[in-house]
């Protein structure tokens, strides 16, 4: 961290200054700014290719934007690897489910846990000493969550045998299990259907509860956007159109206008 | 040896086995995904502390306890750490209704209840007005309840938090009230799910309780090296008995399953050496099982077919240690490494040195089912009112249709009116706060009436059940009408489910059946039959041909007795949905409530005696959210 | 001055093996842009026509050593010598029944698998082609000769000399074989370019679904170029069959096609001939200059180590397009 | 069918992740090993020893290593016979130029020596996948080959141009050279492919092992759960590099004793070694020793019967080897692209199962 200057909002997890992405010639975000609370719902919503997935790329690191400047936990956040902004406990779900094919329910969400394993190679090779003791001390973190996620009886199961909606509901798992700060979930409900989506809700408003975890994410669903967040920002062709309290939002003649596709 | 001499409480056996068996795993349960175990010591420790946190929350000796929630060791513990202080554990059925559960609350007066989790706590919170002496609710795990209102409300958390605290301002108190405690003193109360009326609540003392456990145990030789699955409802006698009764005069361990879903998978973890179930779980059991040999290639269903036949023939006289020709032992021998070992193995029952069922009459073919694979599975015969034990099968003496003889310690007469009558250590104090129906069941020389109709097979000294007294009535033409015997008799047939016969003081017997929608389903899928609900599935003509089928089977089988000929069936229908105890038609141990099904459904009753070939109905069902709605159909009558 | 004659002699020869190179690479890109196959045993192809052709050629009998172990007969041959015409025809109808087989038992089977999985596919066809075509013609090194010009071009020679007052050492074969070579690329390029077949495969490489959508069986496309692979796969083998005589190391030498590929970028066919030619320039230049002071035979491993180092800087090759990863 | 699990549950998680979480498993594992060290190596001769036992083990050793580049980390290479030379020669040149340590530190140091050169090999995958990576590869096969086969300093400036194994002793028994005992050579390799396995074992059950199969599986999302996929990968080259090392050590010191470059450590080593973890199955322990055993015994069940029994050429064995070969890869791609070992996993859900069917 070469800045250390402290923002001016205490209660602010993260701040998103005038940030600004292009692909070549493409504008993919131009001057962004919003900001995510401790321990609140912030719902990023726009339409198709508003640019939201890329939003939350930027945030943990996945793309870095020409100009803007991100600020985490009142510092300014220098250019850094995406694993390394996993280890300022960043998580993230993906919009199509970005799973391990190959491995249990149980190995992804210890694989969740990769930031705080620090063995060396040789007690690994040996399965000895603190490698042994890591291990069953994050089974232990992880096994709670399984719990917490009502998802006991899958714990062995490779995830590319499990349906549509228990997938989902493991990579919050294994999002979960890096016990984040900020949680970025990008449409976790897309493609469930209504009680599964309830569960989902269930989940997050535990998380978000029990946890005091902050949610930055992005959802299609109206109805359960104003159920879950407690502000949601706007974006539409890169640029943010309006950024408050859900009612507001929803009726701010913006928003209204960029849903129904008035051209501007 | 009677329980006086015996003169001991469950907290005695506790300190007892903590010097037994100190180290020793008392109770494991899985969770996180392991089997957490404590020992004896841990046991003791973990009561302590729960008492010592009833005492901070002023819990009274003589005061009423209640436990609602799935078998989880701190709940036993809870149960014991209220008798620690001289209160009084009142475990409650956890799937009950919320006024149920009012009404008992209520009823006992419980001014503490102990809950599993939030939908116990939000069931209990609704009734409050129906409970006011309740004060304080204890809850286990935290989950969703932050948010609730905690003046009222205390987390095991917590109450592990204050142990120092508790110790040194309780300390001389719990050693005070454990002084107190004495064998005729009340050991627990549990409510029988009456088949008529509001549930009553049977008082047994510790007396009670360790003599039936001593008595059973010793018949069994269970030893500390045993190892049981407590699945049951905590609020059953059963239960209890096993999982406190029997485990602390044995000192064995009980282990408790991660969750309902995961039972049967926990089951064939553990393992258990000693087993108890109703015969519908041995049923379900069979019944899945045969589904999934179903799917099996020919060659496997074949192989299986032929060894079970052959198991049939031979298994119950090995098992009961009578001579076999070589060949057949031979043969039984491979069948045991191809078929019963592996068949015990995924059933989970490999270990399983005794195993009983009980509560009901269970179907031979199944019994025999299990036994023929070499499950020692036997019968017995009990009541709440008895702790249990009234009669019970030796090894060796194993029948499906008798259960057995009287257990040590019990004495039996029956009345000329058939009606089994016993006496016994295990014989229960009273009905709480219901002196009438007390006196009405046990007469003052301590004889208490079962209200079961049975008699005593002179050849073996075994008692046979015929039925519940009240239910054996006569027909029309005064001859012999057992409704839950030709029940029974129908429900041993997979594909139905339950069903109600009718036929006191008319002419002939008819019947209300409820199909099996897991095993009809599943015939149904297999000769692609096409339904969209039960409702549908119950409707199908061929599915009425079928139960058609068994009844006369059954009615065969009635002709032969002489003085049960009279209940034949000769008129029948399917119900359109399924008796369901949230409904008030079954109680929660699953029995029918007779007299709820004739008022109920008095339209389909009148149909099936005025000869009408159908009939239109309209059912008020609940849901599990609670919510009412109707649904209505016309029902097909058949005649046979 | 002399020196640099001499270098200038050892590029153009490289410059025509790098035509050859070219074109084998023309073979993997063509199946690689419309299957999405990375071909490995393309350079194997190269060998199997050699093998065909001479055996053909020169009437072996098919599998005459496994007929003879079978049977305890001793046939040799069956004595003649089919005209050379025929035999192409023949090799050219076996190389298209090859292409017929394999996407008739490999391809259509591993539809839309991991792109890994197919490449592995392609070495176990390679193994299998290697021993199916020495098992079928024999193991024993072979001439191949179909009547293509050889040795030194005089005409060449004595002209360089001319004009530098140093003759140039060409082969004739060398000559014959880039001509051929030249034209076959720029056919194959105006194919691919201009002809319906063409445009359609660079339908299906841009996209399956798209290609799909406007009526164009994968299946057929599929065939199409793998029998295109193995009309190449036949000329070079020609050619290098009677440069170097018909041998397994033949199929390594057609391998070279691979980091040419790299250097050029999988997916473009400008690509794939520039490519070829820098190899084939730069490794026999390199081996002229550095090799001697490091123990010469420098080709077998130039062209990859080039690609491998290129590869660091500029993964998608010279004329491969960049990959945005998206999440 | 002979699966009697009931009873078998876990108090701990140790327990719950043993390799061998079935107790007959346990036992069947055990057996193995008792027959390994304690039987064979009282009945094995030279021809065993030569033919089936010391290459088996030594080429399992190798398939062990590309198995966690590849079928762990999932970065194909094609460059294992160029790795599996460089721990050939380096051991030749430990041998020769300390003749006093010990065989056992030779050939360990051997494979870290493979190990750096992995690493230096393994950089362009950060850059390049799949079968991009595979060529570059291609690229340590030939250049290290050449390396070998054209610097004299590697084998000594012998005029031959091969090199030949010292006689070296472990304990005062001979290990290497021409005079040594099968069962010494058969004991050698064995310590060193249990050995190793039961490090494999650890590691990819381990936090390491995960990284490499996150990467193999997604590699974004890996490196945004904060996966380093340098490390990763890197890790994976060197690690599997060290296992091919002590493969090629063993390879020359213990099993051939002579080695020529070309030859023995050609390209069709490398993917000999591939098919072998193809055919066992990919990211599996037992896989890669299944396959070892196939792709050894299959050539010479092949050659006793046609060559021994029925007389025919050597050569056309040889060449229905490659045919076979080449189509049991093919056919393993398409219908079981896990390999033998995922069959035997089935077969034994299968009698986990008994008597149902699923």
């Amino acid at each position: 961290m070469n800045e250390t200057e402290v923002t001016d909002k205490v209660d602010t997890l993260m701040d998103i200054k005038k940030v600004t992405l292009r692909f070549g010639g493409v504008k993919a975000l131009s001057d962004v700014s919003f900001n995510i609370k401790e321990s609140e719902i912030r719902a990023i919503i726009g339409p198709n290719g508003a640019g939201k997935s890329s939003m939350l790329n930027v945030i943990n690191g996945f793309y870095t934007p020409q100009e803007g400047e991100i600020w985490f936990q009142g510092k300014r956040r220098p250019k850094l690897k995406p694993h390394q902004i996993a280890y300022q406990r960043i998580a993230r779900t993906f919009q199509n489910i970005a799973l391990f094919e190959g491995m249990t329910v149980l190995d992804n969400m210890m694989t969740g846990r990769m930031i705080y394993m620090k063995s060396g190679l040789l007690p690994q090779l040996l399965w000895w000493g603190k490698a042994e003791r890591e291990e069953t001390e994050n089974r232990m973190i992880v096994e709670r969550i399984i719990d917490f996620l009502e998802i006991q009886h899958i714990r062995k199961t490779p995830v590319g045998m499990l349906p549509y909606g228990l997938q989902k509901r493991v990579e919050l798992g294994r999002a979960l299990a890096a016990e984040p700060k900020l949680l970025l979930l990008d449409e976790p409900m897309a493609g469930m259907n209504n009680e599964e989506k309830e569960d989902m809700c269930r989940f997050i408003l535990d998380v978000n509860e029990e946890l005091g975890t902050s949610i930055a994410l992005i959802e299609h669903d109206m109805g359960v956007v104003m159920d879950l967040a407690d502000r949601v920002v706007v974006i539409d062709h890169g640029e943010k159109i309006a950024d408050g309290l859900p009612d507001q939002v929803r009726n701010d003649q913006n928003v209204i206008d960029a849903y129904l596709g008035v051209a501007h | 040896m009677t329980s006086e001499q015996l003169n001991l409480t469950i907290p005695d056996l506790l300190d007892r086995n903590v010097q037994k068996y100190g180290q020793k795993i008392a109770n494991r349960e899985k969770e996180f995904g392991i089997w957490q175990s404590w020992t004896w010591q841990d046991v003791k420790e973990g009561v302590e502390e729960i008492a010592l946190g009833y005492l901070s929350l002023g819990i009274q000796e003589g005061d009423h306890i209640a436990v609602l929630g799935r078998n989880r060791p701190r709940l036993y513990w809870s149960m014991v750490a209220a008798q620690w202080i001289g209160a009084v554990p009142v475990p409650i059925y956890q799937d009950a209704v919320g006024d149920e559960i009012g009404y008992v609350l209520g009823h006992c007066e419980a001014v503490l209840a102990v809950a599993g989790d939030q939908e116990q706590v939000d069931k209990i919170l609704e009734q409050q007005e129906k409970c006011k002496a309740l004060q304080q609710i204890v809850y286990l795990d935290p989950r969703g309840l932050r948010k609730y209102d905690h003046s009222r409300l205390h987390s095991f958390a917590s109450i592990h938090d204050n142990l120092a605290e508790n110790k040194d301002r309780f300390g001389e108190e719990l050693i005070r009230r454990r002084k107190a405690l004495s064998p005729e003193k009340i050991c627990v109360m549990l409510y029988t799910s009456g088949t008529t009326g509001n549930p009553k609540g049977v008082v047994l003392s510790h007396d009670n309780i360790i003599a039936a456990s001593k008595a059973s145990s010793d018949f069994d030789s269970l030893s500390q090296k045993e190892t049981v699955l407590a699945y049951l409802p905590m609020a059953w006698v059963g239960d209890f008995i096993f999982s406190i009764g029997q485990a602390y005069w044995s000192g064995f361990c009980v282990n408790c399953p991660e969750s309902s879903q995961t039972m049967m998978h926990d089951l064939r973890e553990i393992g258990p050496s000693y087993f108890f179930a109703p015969p519908r779980v041995f049923e379900s059991l069979l019944t899945t099982c045969m589904i999934r040999i179903e799917d099996a290639g020919r060659t496997k269903r074949s192989m299986f077919q032929y060894f079970m036949q052959h198991a049939r023939k031979v298994g119950v006289p090995i098992m009961t240690g009578e001579k076999v020709s070589l060949m057949d032992l031979i043969i039984y021998r491979a069948g045991e490494f191809f078929v019963y070992g592996p068949l015990r193995n995924v059933l989970g029952l490999s270990r399983v040195r005794v195993g009983y069922t009980a509560g009901e009459a269970i179907g031979p073919e199944i019994f025999d089912f299990y036994r023929s694979i070499g499950v020692n599975l036997k019968q017995l015969y009990g009541q709440t009112e008895a702790s249990v034990f009234i009669t019970i099968q030796p090894d060796g003496e194993v029948e499906a249709d008798s259960v057995g003889i009287a257990c040590p310690g019990v004495e039996i007469k029956i009345d000329d009116r058939g009606e089994i009558f016993y006496r016994s250590p295990g014989t229960f104090i009273e009905y709480y706060k219901n002196p009438e129906s007390t006196n009405s069941t046990k007469d003052k020389d301590g004889w208490v009436a079962t209200g079961d109709a049975g008699f005593i097979d002179e050849s073996n000294g075994h008692l046979k059940i015929i039925d519940r007294a009240k239910d054996v009535g006569k027909m029309a033409n005064g001859k012999l009408f057992a409704p839950k015997y030709v029940e029974n008799k129908l429900k041993f047939f997979p594909d139905i489910l339950e069903t109600v016969v009718f036929g006191n003081g008319r002419d002939y017997c008819t019947a209300v059946i409820n199909i099996d929608l897991i095993s009809v389903g599943n015939w149904a899928e297999r000769h692609n039959v096409v339904y969209s609900s039960y409702q549908e599935l119950a409707g199908h003509p061929e599915v009425y041909d079928i139960i058609h089928g068994y009844i006369q089977q059954v009615n065969e089988d009635l002709a032969k007795d002489e003085n049960l000929s009279g209940c034949r069936v000769k008129r029948f229908l399917i119900l359109h949905k399924e008796l369901d105890a949230d409904d008030g038609e079954l109680t929660r141990t699953r029995k029918v409530r007779r007299r709820v099904v004739e008022d109920k459904y008095n339209d389909l009753v009148t149909a099936l005696y005025d000869g009408s070939k159908e009939v239109a109905t309209t059912t008020e069902v609940t849901y599990e959210d609670g919510r009412k709605g109707f649904i209505s159909a016309t029902l097909r009558i058949c005649e046979v | 001055m002399q020196t640099l004659l001499f270098a200038l002699e050892v590029s153009l020869n490289g410059f025509m093996t790098g035509i050859l190179y070219s074109l084998v690479a023309l073979g993997f890109v063509l199946i690689f842009k419309a299957s999405g196959v990375f071909n490995y045993a393309q350079g194997v192809m190269v060998l199997f026509a050699a093998l065909t052709l001479v055996g053909l050629q020169q009437g072996i009998v098919p599998f005459e050593h496994l007929i003879n172990n079978l049977f305890g007969t001793s046939i040799h041959g069956f004595g003649w010598n089919m005209p050379t015409l025929l035999a192409l025809l023949l090799t050219l109808l076996t190389m298209l029944l090859l292409a017929w087989l394999v996407e008739k038992l490999i391809l259509k089977h591993l539809v839309n698998q991991n792109p890994v999985i197919l490449f592995m596919a392609t070495i176990g066809l390679a193994y299998f082609l290697e021993g199916f075509g020495d098992l079928m013609w024999g193991a024993d090194v072979k001439k191949l000769d179909i009547g293509v010009p050889m040795g030194i071009s005089d005409t060449v020679e004595s002209t360089t000399y001319d004009w530098f007052g140093y003759g140039f050492f060409i082969d004739r074969l060398d000559i014959t074989a880039s001509i051929v070579a030249a034209l076959l690329v720029i056919g194959l390029t105006i194919f691919s370019q201009y002809s319906k077949t063409g445009r359609a495969l660079r339908a299906v490489a841009d996209d399956h679904q798209a290609a799909l959508s406007v009526g164009i069986s994968l299946r057929q496309i599929w065939v199409i170029v793998w029998s295109i692979a193995g009309l190449v796969a036949l000329i070079a083998g020609i050619f290098w069959g009677s440069k170097s005589g018909v041998q397994f190391s033949l199929s390594l030498v057609a391998l070279k096609a691979l980091p040419v590929l790299m250097l050029g970028g999988l997916t473009s066919i400008p690509g794939a001939i520039v490519g070829g030619l820098l190899i084939g320039v730069g490794e026999k230049l390199f081996d002229f200059l550095v090799g001697p002071m490091i123990g010469g035979a420098t080709e077998n491993w130039f062209a990859y180590v080039v690609a491998l180092v290129f590869l660091l800087f500029r993964p998608q090759g010279l004329f491969g397009e960049k990959i945005i990863e998206r999440v | 069918m002979f699966y009697r699990e009931v009873g078998e549950f876990k108090t701990s998680y140790p327990q719950d992740s043993e390799s061998f979480a079935i107790g007959l498993d346990k036992y069947g594992y055990y057996f193995i090993l008792i027959i390994a060290f304690g039987i064979i190596p009282f009945l094995v001769n030279d021809y065993w020893a030569n033919a089936v036992f010391v290459p088996f083990l030594v080429w399992a050793v190798a398939s062990l290593g590309l198995n966690i580049l590849t079928g762990h980390c999932g970065q194909i290479s094609l460059g294992t016979g160029g790795f599996m030379a460089v721990g050939a020669y380096s051991c030749y040149k430990l041998m020769t130029s300390f003749p006093d340590l010990n065989i056992i530190f030779c050939i360990i140091i051997s494979g870290v020596i493979t190990a750096a050169v992995g690493i230096l090999f393994g950089i362009p995958s950060l850059r390049i996948k799949g079968f991009y990576l595979a060529v570059a590869t291609l690229a340590s096969q030939f250049f290290l080959v050449w390396l070998f086969n054209r610097v004299p300093w590697f084998y000594n400036y012998s005029a031959s141009g091969q090199i030949s194994t010292p006689e070296r002793s472990v304990f005062g028994v001979l290990v290497t050279g021409p005079n040594v005992q099968p069962w010494a050579q058969y004991l050698i390799c064995l310590l060193f492919a249990f050995g190793l396995a039961w490090g494999a074992r650890n590691l990819t059950r381990g936090s390491l092992g995960r990284s490499w199969m996150a990467t193999r599986d997604m590699d974004i999302a890996a490196e945004i759960i904060g996966v380093n996929l340098l490390k990763a990968k890197l890790s994976a080259f060197a690690i599997s590099s060290f296992y091919i090392g002590i493969a090629g050590a063993l390879f020359f010191s213990v099993y051939l004793g002579a080695v020529e470059a070309t030859e023995a450590f050609g390209i069709n080593q490398s993917f000999l070694v591939l098919f072998m973890i193809i055919i066992g199955g990919l990211g599996s322990i037992l896989g890669s020793f299944i396959g070892a055993a196939f792709m050894v015994l299959f050539p010479v069940l092949l050659k006793n019967i046609l060559v021994g029994w029925w007389q025919w050429d050597a050569a056309i064995a040889t060449h229905l080897e490659f045919i076979s070969v080449g189509i049991l890869i093919i056919v393993f791609l398409i219908f079981e692209p896990h390999g033998l070992a995922q069959l035997w996993r089935l077969l034994k859900q299968k009698l986990r199962l008994w008597p149902y069917p699923h």
